[in-house]
């Protein structure tokens, strides 16, 4: 469904992304791990079109999506939670909602995809009329994920979606992004808890200083102890 | 009585309708590592708005325990003096100044340690350079110490994340510090980042003297270095102790840990 | 710092191009050379004006007028077979650039003179440097106070326009004498030009026993509401009403009066405003109280057709038809002061020098093409003293129409 | 060569310039007045600069500040007979206790809010220069002479010589201020109020103080106008040499020393030098727009300011090379 | 006590257009960041249009019409053919672009339409109206009435609809609107050209008090400006609510205290204001948690 083509990206002189192919086949979950600074977030900024690529090729369905305008690529059903949240600080949570289902044209809509969201975050229905930046980091952290989901979309790019959410909420989150899954969505999630995102995912890659080093079957890597602790930061 | 550097007492503040805190007590032992855990939304950041001054909470009172051993309390104070008194912070949502280097960075951190005037900084005396060059060497001292040297010219806006976090880190040594209190640092990184995390926060209490206030929601971070840790919800404090007597607190779980039972990891 | 002792010495008498020309001229006297500026078939002047910006409006027209009537005096051969050439600079009305300009023409340009410099606070700032150089500055477009003086001889400041004080000593004038008021009432725009007139104007007033100031309102400049001012006005009922403003006041007081009703009194206002272009623009707005409008004016563009016609072919030839207004006859005028001295100059026989230039202006009045005469004989400096007063009069084609003679403030006593 | 990267003798040398060329190429004296006028505004926009690029405030009334120096300066030295130097001093101390006091009421604002209220200041401080006629010579202006000091009567290139040093000075002393510790809490101060405050940054304190020591380069920038020019009214003072500050500030480069004075040499160069040419001085009012667009286009392509220009131009020819040598090593 | 009222009329009349053209400066801050020094003289240039079709014979409605569509096309020109290629640069930036805009709209207006001034009549003729001893031309009515709707529009607008949402985001966090697929380009094209054609509306208005001249938006400008910052630029209501505190107020002092002080006490009152609400009446402070 997404193919990421030989990408190059870079800020400046900072050559963040250095020649990368990810496919992220339809219906599926990838994961795209890595340590810091990997070029991970520059990688999901290109597919959405917010990161000029300097060589390659992006494609949804077999086209070519890379020298869209973000709001194009947005409007084609590729929607991200970005990293660090980036809620629109002055505006209310049930605005900030509503932004996020601009695309959607019917207001039925728009109210059911509220009535789920809140569903799976009860705390953002609590505070539907409190303004967005006075909320509790884990709580922007939610509302930035629902925000993403009310675009109702066909690719779902989470960027680190389990930062700041409490032990609890983690699980949750895993739990909603299989389940989003289970219903269509396809999914490609950057995180940095390796270990329980190889548990959802179908399929994986690891990027170091730019460049994909590993890739695999989520179950098979995680299943690779040296993978894990080499790469992934991870040990049991 | 143990020998405490700060003492929350009563504190409670509100938002309209909603009490973030309530009427929520603990205290900080010397050299401590104290932990303050709970749900998203519980009132762990606000917590720290109030000691630090960046919130006037409703009632209350926080004393600490100054550099020279006077006991004060930091609501009588404002928020820029905080830090004179040896508490320094870091934010949840790192705050940097981008487009300095990492090394002015920590400068600031030093801000309250200046002595000379502006006007001596200007006409560049003797005596201000000594001074400039005294917290050069300190601020080096301290990158070295976290490993973080070989960056101090760069940027800060454009290092990754997980090192911004650091630098945050050591800007709160410059000054000198009886207490630092740490928003989230684990937020962002992996588990070995977080491991290495762990042992440069112990590091630091035991180089530098001085006990730590952290909120975090990496369990294994916070079980693996806190002495003690409060668990909050509501605002309200539903348990205090050990890690283990948290661990095993039916309504922390119950709350903010989950149960244990697919917690296979831990 | 004696690099710039040579700038500071002028050569008051000596021109570097010009020596040749001297010889012609008057052979027998090789001792005087004419001054910088001049050549055999040229004298070069100059001025700096804004011609961009907020005031473009006014320095253009003014330039164009100077243009005009030196393209008239070129065609028919120049003043004694000399072609005047004209420099312009435009300083944005900044008087910080003024002073630059200023030292370009006289230092490096060296022009024979300053012909119509331009604009209140750049002849201000650069009139202690205009005088220091001793160069002749003929015509100001500004009425400064600082112009005016009676006791100077050798001053080497001619004004022509009339300057604030002494125009507002007429206006009040006229306001008692022809409209024969007890009480006055005064709407000033508080800036330099209002407020400078308005010293004038009560200056004028005190002179007269039994007159009574009922009102005194100041609008501030760029206004478009001068209701408060107005009502004040309206109820001190006065006899006469003076408005020493520019039209960009003048117009937004009487289009509020129209709205307020106070359409009766008689209005005296400022030369300025005197033009058809102000009556096109403001009188379908403000008809009634317009009627009432009278100005002063120190030229009568219509009572010499002459003139006017030849006015208007060279401004139409430079292809400045849009422009026939009050300003560009005024850069007339200064074309025909500056060139009235050295057609003097030229006809006594005299070699032209700064100093002959000087004596030949101050010989004998000048008059003016568009009616009135100046003197600058034994130190008078006091640019125009006397003014026509005329009213709106929408059918006649300059849209005022006269309805005195020229007068001073003795002649209207 | 590592004593000339030093930004204090970089200084120094392009003083010396500014002094030594217009006396060796033997410039006119209209060129004097142009470097003179470029000389006294960048001391005022080295000022704006420390206010609007390292603390982040904007004002609009920094000229009623250099009003103020000039008529202070003026009065002092023709009223009251007092010594240039000491009437250029009270130029600068009078205008900073005054931008003190106007600090301690208007720093609660910020962006547009104070640059209102400095803006409101300033119309009010405009209508008092109009109405102190004693002082100020009201609407007509006011006069005064060179500079006489030490007995020695000041010229024309003397005053311009004057004018240089001290702009020297100043940059010196402000870029050893900028890079101080007072310098660095307010570059902090404008990214991040939250962590300024929190390494101990009084915003207050902090904030007075760099509006108070912008209005001191302001009034010593007015001395110097009225010590050169002569002459000033009120409306010199208005809202549009504050703008032109502002501008000077932001094309120069904010937050850089050398920004101030390229970024007011553009200003004022820019239109002189469209005059001089054939077509477009020709053409009435041509130049303006033109400066218009320049300053459109010189914004947009260099945002970062003019200042930059050398530093962009070296890294684009020798970038290159670096990146090859680079690429050898590895 | 008519005096009192009459003063107050007339003042509306003024305040109406530094409400109009404030309006049209908060729409682009809002969405842009940039507060648009060349608001007025953009303006000021469309009054020219104006007053150039009207004496060319154009009838009145459809030259107002066709100067809003013309000053709309500037600004659409504004932002396609420069703003938008200035993403780089911040507010502050554009700012100062904004004021070459001015230089080029002074410099080009006497190029087009010559160095007179120009005579533009009101849209509505008719004798003043007497309503309880105090008169007011239908006019002025009209005007107010005008300001007012405008203002209620983008009210309902930007708090209602969902391109309110929009302009809200765009001028927040464009990036992540973007994100969102909220179309930032058409958005910031959108204000600029009704921002631009609103400058125009409030300058044709402002012409028949006045006249088309160079200079007869400077004060409009200035004191729009000022509308905005004493009501605040949060919301839409705000700044009108402050242009008419100003023109009222302006008049009022004028009167019962002295007309030459008026604008210097005028600032000072603003001042005091401002002091008290430093993000202006209805202004909000923007939280950042920390
Ligand atoms: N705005 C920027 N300017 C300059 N360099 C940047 C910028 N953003 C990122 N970089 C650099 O680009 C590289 C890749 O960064 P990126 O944010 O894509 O990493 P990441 O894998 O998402 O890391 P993290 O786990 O920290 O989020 C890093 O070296 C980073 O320093
Ligand atoms: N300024 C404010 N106005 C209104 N509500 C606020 C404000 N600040 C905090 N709150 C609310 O108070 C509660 C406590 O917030 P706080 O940031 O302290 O949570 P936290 O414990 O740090 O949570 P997290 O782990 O998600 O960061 C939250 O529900 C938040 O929405
Ligand atoms: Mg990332
Ligand atoms: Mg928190």
């Amino acid at each position: 469904m997404l193919k990421i083509k030989n990408i190059h990206a870079a800020y400046g002189n900072i050559k963040a992304v250095k020649g990368i192919d990810i496919d992220v086949p339809s219906g599926k979950i990838v994961a795209l791990l890595g340590s810091n600074g990997a070029g991970k977030t520059t990688t999901l900024k290109a597919i959405s079109g917010l990161m000029p690529l300097e060589k390659g090729a992006i494609e949804l369905d077999e086209v070519p999506i890379h020298s869209m305008a973000p709001e194009k690529i947005a409007g084609l059903g590729i929607v991200q939670s970005p990293e660090g949240r980036q809620i629109f600080t002055s505006l209310t949570v049930e605005e900030n909602l509503k932004v996020g289902a601009f695309t959607e044209k019917s207001r039925e809509a728009v109210d059911m995809r509220m009535k789920s969201i809140f569903g799976y975050f009860p705390r953002l229905e609590e505070r539907r009329k409190q303004i967005a930046g006075t909320l509790s980091g884990g709580e922007q952290q939610m509302l930035a994920i629902g925000r993403a989901l009310m675009a109702n979309p066909k690719v779902l790019l989470l960027d680190e979606p389990s930062l700041g959410l409490a032990p609890l909420i983690v699980k949750d989150i895993f739990q909603i992004v299989k389940r989003l899954n289970d219903e269509g969505v396809t999914i490609l999630i950057v995180e940095q808890n390796a270990l329980q995102t190889l548990k959802i995912a179908d399929y994986a890659y690891v990027m170091e200083t730019g460049k994909i080093i590993l890739e695999g079957a989520g179950k098979d890597l995680l299943q690779d102890e040296k993978v894990i602790e080499a790469y992934l930061g991870g040990n049991r | 009585m143990m020998n405490s550097v700060l003492k929350v007492e009563n504190l409670s503040i509100s938002f309209g309708g909603l009490k973030a805190v309530d009427d929520l007590s603990f205290e900080i032992g010397d050299k401590m590592i104290y932990g303050l855990i709970g749900p998203n939304g519980a009132g762990k950041t606000t917590v720290f708005n109030c000691i630090t001054k960046f919130y006037t909470p409703n009632s209350g009172k926080v004393t600490f325990k100054t550099n020279t051993g006077e006991q004060i309390n930091l609501l009588e104070h404002s928020v820029h003096q905080i830090i004179n008194y040896g508490l320094a912070r870091t934010f949840q949502n790192v705050e940097l100044i981008n487009d300095l280097s990492i090394i002015d960075n920590l400068l600031i951190g030093a801000h309250s340690q200046y002595k000379t005037s502006a006007l001596q900084q200007a006409f560049l005396t003797p005596r201000a350079r000594r001074e400039e060059k005294e917290h050069r060497g300190r601020a080096m001292d301290i990158l070295n110490q976290l490993g973080l040297a070989d960056k101090a010219n760069e940027i800060a806006g454009s290092q990754p994340y997980g090192v911004l976090k650091n630098v945050e880190l050591a800007r709160t040594l410059m000054s000198r510090p009886k207490l630092i209190i740490i928003d989230e640092p684990a937020a962002g990184l992996n588990e070995t980042e977080t491991e290495a995390l762990a042992e440069m926060i112990k590091k630091i209490r035991d180089y530098y003297h001085c006990a730590v206030l952290m909120v975090e929601h990496d369990m294994g971070l916070v079980m693996s270095t806190c002495e003690r840790i409060c668990a909050i919800n509501f605002g309200k404090k539903l348990a205090e102790g050990t890690p283990d007597e948290i661990k095993q607190n039916k309504e922390v779980q119950e709350a903010y840990l989950g149960k244990d039972d697919d917690d296979a990891e831990n | 710092f004696t690099g710039c002792g040579s700038q500071e010495t002028p050569a008051a008498s000596s021109g570097s191009s010009s020596s040749s020309s001297a010889g012609e001229t008057s052979a027998e006297a090789p001792a005087e050379e004419t001054a910088q500026g001049v050549t055999d078939d040229k004298i070069l002047i100059g001025n700096s004006a804004a011609t961009s910006g907020a005031f473009a409006p006014i320095g253009l027209p003014f330039i164009h007028g100077i243009e005009s009537y030196l393209a008239y005096v070129n065609e028919g051969g120049g003043v004694d077979g000399r072609q005047i050439e004209f420099l312009h600079y435009d300083d944005e009305f900044d008087p910080a650039l003024t002073s630059q300009y200023l030292e370009k023409l006289i230092y490096e340009d060296e022009v024979f003179a300053i012909v119509g410099h331009f604009g209140s606070p750049c002849i201000a700032a650069t009139l202690p440097d205009l005088e220091d150089s001793g160069i002749p500055a003929v015509y100001f477009a500004g009425g400064v106070a600082d112009l005016y003086s009676t006791d100077d001889p050798d001053r080497n400041i001619y004004p022509v326009q009339p300057i604030y004080p002494y125009e507002g000593k007429i206006m009040a004038a006229y306001a008692v004498s022809y409209f024969d008021a007890k009480t006055v009432g005064i709407i000033y725009t508080n800036n330099e030009a209002g407020l400078n007139t308005y010293e004038g104007i009560k200056e004028q007033l005190a002179e007269y026993p039994d007159i009574q100031v009922v009102a005194e309102e100041s609008v501030s400049p760029g206004l478009t509401d001068a209701t408060a001012q107005v009502l004040k006005v309206k109820e001190a009922n006065p006899d006469v009403l003076v408005i020493p403003s520019l039209s960009a006041e003048l117009a937004p007081v009487i289009k509020t009066m129209e709205q307020q009703g106070l359409t009766d009194v008689p209005i005296v206002t400022t030369y300025s405003n005197v033009s058809s272009v102000f009556v096109d623009s403001n009188y379908n707005e403000a008809p009634n109280t317009m009627d009432n409008l009278y100005g002063l004016g120190w030229v009568d563009l219509e009572g010499n057709p002459a003139v006017w016609d030849e006015f208007t072919k060279y401004m139409t030839e430079l292809g400045y038809e849009d422009e026939l207004n009050a300003y560009s006859a005024t850069g007339w005028i200064a074309g025909n002061f500056f060139s009235e001295g050295v057609r003097r100059v030229a006809e006594s026989g005299e070699v032209l020098t700064w100093e002959n230039y000087m004596n030949a202006l101050e010989d004998a009045p000048i008059s003016n093409p568009f009616g009135g005469s100046i003197d600058f004989s034994d130190g008078m400096r006091t640019g125009t003293q006397q003014m026509v007063l005329s009213r709106v009069d929408v059918n006649s084609p300059s849209k005022w129409t006269a309805v005195s003679g020229f007068n001073g403030v003795d002649d209207l006593k | 060569m590592s004593i000339l990267n030093k930004k204090q003798i970089q200084y120094i040398i392009f003083g010396v310039i500014a002094v030594l060329l217009p006396i060796l190429t033997q410039a006119k004296g209209s060129t004097i007045t142009l470097l003179a006028s470029i000389g006294i505004t960048a001391i005022a926009t080295l000022g704006f600069n420390v206010l609007l690029g390292f603390s982040g405030q904007i004002s609009l009334g920094h000229g009623a500040f250099m009003g103020l120096g000039a008529y202070i300066s003026a009065y002092f030295v023709s009223q009251m007979e007092l010594p240039f130097f000491l009437s250029l001093a009270l130029a600068a101390i009078i205008p900073f206790l005054v931008g003190f006091i106007l600090g301690l009421i208007a720093l609660r604002l910020e962006g547009h809010y104070l640059a209102i209220a400095t803006l409101g200041f300033a119309v009010v401080i405009e209508e008092i220069f109009a109405e102190l006629s004693e002082f100020t010579g009201g609407w007509s202006g006011t006069k005064t002479t060179y500079p006489i000091i030490f007995g020695h009567k000041f010229d024309k290139l003397s005053v311009y010589i004057l004018i240089i040093i001290i702009l020297v000075i100043l940059m010196i002393l402000t870029y050893n201020f900028m890079k101080s510790a007072t310098g660095r809490a307010l570059v902090a101060m404008k990214k991040s109020e939250h962590a300024a405050q929190a390494m101990g940054v009084s915003l207050f304190k902090y904030k007075l103080l760099a509006f108070s020591i912008s209005t001191m380069y302001a009034g010593i920038a007015g001395s110097l106008y009225i010590h050169f020019f002569r002459f000033a009214e009120p409306k010199l003072w208005g809202i549009t040499l504050s703008l032109d500050l502002l501008a000077a500030a932001v094309i120069g480069g904010l937050g850089t020393i050398g920004g101030a004075v390229v970024g007011v040499a553009f200003l004022k160069v820019l239109p002189t030098v469209l005059q001089m040419l054939p077509v477009f001085g020709d053409f009435d009012g041509l130049a303006f727009v033109l400066t218009g667009v320049a300053i459109v286009v010189f914004v947009m392509f260099y945002p970062r300011g003019l200042i930059n220009i050398p530093n962009d131009l070296y890294h684009k020819f020798f970038k290159r090379k670096r990146a090859e040598n680079e690429e050898v090593k590895a | 006590m008519d005096l009192f009222l009459q003063n107050i009329v007339g003042g509306l009349q003024s305040a109406s257009m530094y409400g109009l053209a404030a309006l049209g400066l908060v729409l682009i801050y809002k969405t842009t960041g940039v507060i648009n020094f060349a608001q007025g003289e953009l303006g000021m240039f469309n009054a020219f249009v104006a007053a150039w079709l009207y004496a060319n014979n154009v009838p009145l409605v459809i030259a107002v019409l066709l100067t809003l569509i013309i000053a709309g096309i500037v600004g659409f020109l504004i932002e396609w053919g420069v703003m938008r290629h200035a993403v780089k640069i911040d507010p502050l930036g554009k700012m100062i672009m904004t004021m070459g805009f001015v230089m080029i709209a002074q410099g080009l207006a006497p190029m087009f339409f010559g160095n007179n001034p120009l005579y533009f009549p009101k849209l509505l003729q008719g004798d003043p109206i007497n309503i309880g001893g105090v008169s007011i031309l239908p006019n002025t009515i009209l005007i107010i009435a005008i300001t007012l709707g405008i203002m209620a529009a983008l009210f309902y607008v930007l708090q209602k609809s969902k391109w309110g949402l929009a302009i809200r985001v765009t001028a927040e966090n464009i990036q992540t609107a973007k994100l969102m697929g909220v179309p930032t380009k058409y958005v910031s094209i959108a204000v600029w050209t009704l921002g631009t054609a609103l400058g125009a509306l409030a300058a044709t208005m402002v012409a028949p008090l006045t006249t088309v001249s160079v200079t007869m938006m400077a004060d409009i400008h200035l004191k729009s400006f000022i509308s905005a910052v004493l009501g605040g630029f949060a919301t839409f209501y705000g700044p009108v609510v402050g242009a008419f505190i100003i023109g009222i107020l302006n008049n009022l002092i004028g009167f019962y205290i002295s007309s030459k002080w008026a604008t210097a006490i005028l600032y000072v009152f603003i001042l005091i204001v401002l002091i008290f609400k430093p993000t202006g009446i209805f202004g909000k402070k923007h939280i950042k948690k920390v």
